[in-house]
C-alpha cells in the first residue's frame, strides 16, 4: 500500500522534475520547483510509514515551511530582480 | 477486524490521492502553459496531498503523528494559494501574457443573472 | 522498494546534475540544484541520517537558493558562452578522481555495519548514557552540544562569521543613487535608541 | 487591551505547538527551554507590532468552523472539474479564461479571505487584486460559473462580519 504510494509519488516526481528541465519559461521551472518540494514534504510522510518509523514527520513539517519561504523569495526575485529593496516603483506593492 | 477496516479506509484514500497526484503531474506536462500548469499544481497541493495525509493519519491513529501530519496539512494549505498568487502576479508582472480568452461577467453588483455558458461577451 | 526508491532518486540527481551542467540561464540553475537539494535530503532521509536531511532541506533548499537569488540581483541572469577549447585533460583529472574515490569507498565498511570503527569507540557510551549524563532525550543533541560542545561552538563561530560576511556583501545591491550617503546617514540616530529605520517623511528622495 | 489579548492567544497557540512538536511533557529542561522560546517569539512579534488583528485574528475562529467545511466541499468539487478537464474526461477541455469579479468584502482579512480561496480551489486562481476588483485566470468553464455565482463571495462576507470597522477597504479603489 505505502510502496504504492511512494511509487505514484516518484512518477509524480518524475513529471515536475521534467517540466523543470523543460522550461519553457521561468516560471514554469518555479512552479516545477514548487510542486517538486510539495511531493518531497508527502514523500518524506509516506517514506516514514513505510519503514515503519512516522516519527521523521518534523522534517516534513519544516520543508513545508522552507519551501514556501523559498518560493516567496523566488517570486520576489522575479518580480523585482533584487531581494533587498523593498519596491522597484510606486506601481508595484511588495509582495 | 478494526485494523482491516482501518487498512482499508487508509488505501482508499492513499488511491484516491495517488490518482489525483497523478493526474496533476500529467496536467504540468501537457497543459498549455504557465498559468493553466498552475490549477495542476494547485491540485497537488490541495486535495492530493490532503487525501494522502488523512490516509496515512487513518494509519497512526490518535498519536502525536496524527497531530503533525494535520500540521502538515494546514500549513500547506495556508501557504500554497500564497505560492499560486505571488507566482502569478510574478508572471504578469513579467510581461508573460497567458494564453486565455478574456471574459466579461455581466454585472458583478447583481450575481443572480448568471452567464449560461461560458462565452458570454467574449473579447478577443 | 526502497532500495527501489534510492536508484529513482539517485537516477533524479543524475539528469539533475547533467541539465545542471548544460543550462545557460542561471536563474533555471538555481531552480535545478533547489531540486537538487531535495532529492538529496529524500535520500539523506532514506539513510536514517534526520538531521543531515533536516540541514540539507533546510540550508541547501532554503537558504541556499536565497542567497544564490540575492547573488543573481547583483551579477545578472544569463551565464557567458564557455569558451569552445577541449577540456580532455580536465575529464581525465576527474575520471582518475573519481576512479579513486570509488577504490576508497570499497574499502570503508559496509553502510550500517555495527562492527564499523566509529561504531566501536564512543558511540556505545553516547547511545546508553547520554541521557543520564546530559538530560537531553535526543542523542545527537546531545553529542553535538555537550560532548562536542567546544567544537561546535567554533563551527557556529565560522557560521556566524560567513554569514556575516554574506549579509555585508548583499548590503552592495542598493543603488548609490536610492540612498544617498549623507542623508541616510543623518535619518538614523544611533542615540534615539528606537527600532525605526524607516527613513524620514520629508526626506522624498528616498522613495523615488 | 486588544494587544494584550492577542499577545495571550499568541503564547497560547505556540505554547501548544511547542508541547504537540516535542512530545515531552515531562521533561523539565525541554519545558523550560519552551517557555523562553515562547515569551520570545512573543515579546519580539509584540516590538515588532505584528500582534493586531489582521495577523492573529482571533475572532473568526468560530466563524470559521463552519466556512472552512465548506470550502472544503468546494476544493473536492474544483479538483475533480480540473482532473476531468486535464485527462479529458466526457469531452471536457481546458479553456483558460481571465476575467475580473469584484469583491463585496469589507475588511482586509476578508479580502484576502476571499482571494486565498479563489486561490485554493484549484480551476481559479487570483492573479491580481486591485482595490475591489480580483482578477482571475479560470481553467474551466465550471470554475467560471462557479465563481460568477457569487456564493462564495456571500459566505466570506458573512464569515469575516460586518461589524468591525477598522482596516476598511477604500470603495471603488480600482
Amino acid at each position: 500500500m505505502f510502496a504504492a504510494a511512494t511509487a505514484a509519488l516518484l512518477v509524480v516526481m518524475g513529471c515536475a522534475l521534467l517540466r523543470a528541465l523543460l522550461g519553457p519559461t521561468v516560471y514554469d521551472r518555479i512552479l516545477a520547483m514548487n510542486s517538486f518540494g510539495t511531493l518531497t514534504v508527502l514523500m518524506i510522510a509516506v517514506l516514514g510509514f513505510l519503514s515503519g518509523r512516522p516519527e521523521f514527520l518534523d522534517i516534513a513539517l519544516v520543508y513545508a515551511l522552507i519551501n514556501f519561504i523559498g518560493t516567496i523569495a523566488v517570486c520576489k526575485y522575479v518580480m523585482f530582480t533584487d531581494l533587498g529593496s523593498p519596491t522597484r516603483g510606486p506601481e508595484w506593492d511588495d509582495i | 477486524m478494526i485494523e482491516l477496516v482501518l487498512d482499508a479506509v487508509t488505501a482508499l484514500f492513499l488511491l484516491a490521492g495517488c490518482i489525483l497526484l497523478l493526474i496533476g503531474g500529467f496536467g504540468l506536462l501537457r497543459l498549455p502553459d504557465a498559468f493553466a500548469r498552475l490549477h495542476a499544481a494547485g491540485m497537488i497541493d490541495t486535495l492530493g496531498l490532503a487525501l494522502i495525509l488523512v490516509g496515512l493519519m487513518f494509519q497512526a491513529g490518535l498519536t502525536l503523528v496524527t497531530v503533525k501530519l494535520g500540521l502538515i496539512a494546514v500549513f500547506v494549505l495556508y501557504t500554497s494559494p500564497v505560492v499560486s498568487h505571488a507566482l502569478a502576479r510574478a508572471a504578469l508582472a513579467g510581461g508573460f501574457r497567458p494564453g486565455a480568452r478574456h471574459v466579461v461577467l455581466p454585472d458583478p453588483s447583481s450575481p443572480k443573472s448568471l452567464p449560461s455558458g461560458s462565452g458570454e461577451g467574449r473579447a478577443p | 522498494m526502497i532500495l527501489l526508491t534510492d536508484v529513482i532518486l539517485m537516477l533524479f540527481m543524475v539528469a539533475t546534475a547533467i541539465a545542471l551542467v548544460f543550462v545557460r540561464n542561471l536563474f533555471a540553475v538555481i531552480m535545478l540544484s533547489g531540486i537538487f537539494s531535495l532529492t538529496a535530503s529524500l535520500l539523506y532521509l532514506l539513510m536514517d541520517a534526520v538531521d543531515v536531511a533536516f540541514t540539507e532541506a533546510a540550508v541547501g533548499a532554503g537558504i541556499a537558493t536565497v542567497l544564490g537569488l540575492a547573488t543573481l540581483g547583483i551579477i545578472g541572469v544569463q551565464d557567458e558562452k564557455p569558451q569552445q577549447r577541449s577540456s580532455l585533460g580536465s575529464f581525465v583529472v576527474v575520471l582518475i578522481t573519481g576512479i579513486v574515490l570509488i577504490q576508497a569507498a570499497n574499502d570503508m565498511p559496509a553502510f550500517g555495519d555495527p562492527d564499523a570503527p566509529i561504531h566501536r569507540h564512543v558511540a556505545p557510551r553516547y547511545i546508553e548514557q547520554s541521557g543520564e549524563e546530559v538530560g537531553v532525550p535526543n542523542i545527537v543533541t546531545s553529542v553535538l552540544a555537550s560532548y562536542r560542545g567546544f567544537d561546535t561552538m567554533g563551527e557556529v563561530m565560522v557560521v556566524f562569521t560567513a554569514a556575516c560576511g554574506v549579509l555585508v556583501l548583499m548590503g552592495r545591491t542598493r543603488k548609490p543613487d536610492d540612498y544617498p550617503e549623507e542623508d541616510y546617514r543623518e535619518d538614523i540616530d544611533p542615540r534615539e535608541g528606537s527600532s525605526d529605520f524607516v527613513p524620514k517623511d520629508d526626506d522624498e528622495s528616498v522613495r523615488s | 487591551m486588544i494587544v494584550f489579548l492577542h499577545a495571550v492567544s499568541l503564547t497560547f497557540a505556540l505554547s501548544v505547538l511547542w508541547i504537540l512538536l516535542s512530545g515531552y511533557l515531562d521533561h523539565a529542561l525541554l519545558l523550560y527551554l519552551g517557555a523562553v522560546s515562547v515569551v520570545l517569539c512573543v515579546v519580539i512579534s509584540w516590538r515588532m507590532g505584528l500582534l493586531d488583528r489582521e495577523g492573529h485574528p482571533v475572532e473568526l475562529v468560530f466563524r470559521g468552523l463552519l466556512y472552512w467545511p465548506w470550502l472544503g466541499k468546494e476544493i473536492v468539487l474544483a479538483n475533480i472539474d480540473v482532473a476531468k478537464a486535464i485527462i479529458g474526461w466526457g469531452g471536457a477541455a481546458p479553456d483558460p479564461t481571465m476575467f475580473d469579479v469584484r469583491a463585496s468584502q469589507k475588511t482586509a482579512v476578508g479580502l484576502v479571505t476571499y482571494a486565498n480561496s479563489i486561490t485554493l480551489t484549484p480551476g481559479t486562481v487570483t492573479v491580481a487584486a486591485e482595490g475591489d476588483r480580483l482578477t482571475i485566470h479560470a481553467l474551466t468553464s465550471g470554475a467560471v460559473e462557479g465563481l460568477a455565482g457569487g456564493e462564495m463571495d456571500r459566505r466570506v462576507r458573512w464569515f469575516e462580519g460586518t461589524r468591525i470597522s477598522d482596516g476598511r477597504i477604500p470603495e471603488g479603489g480600482a
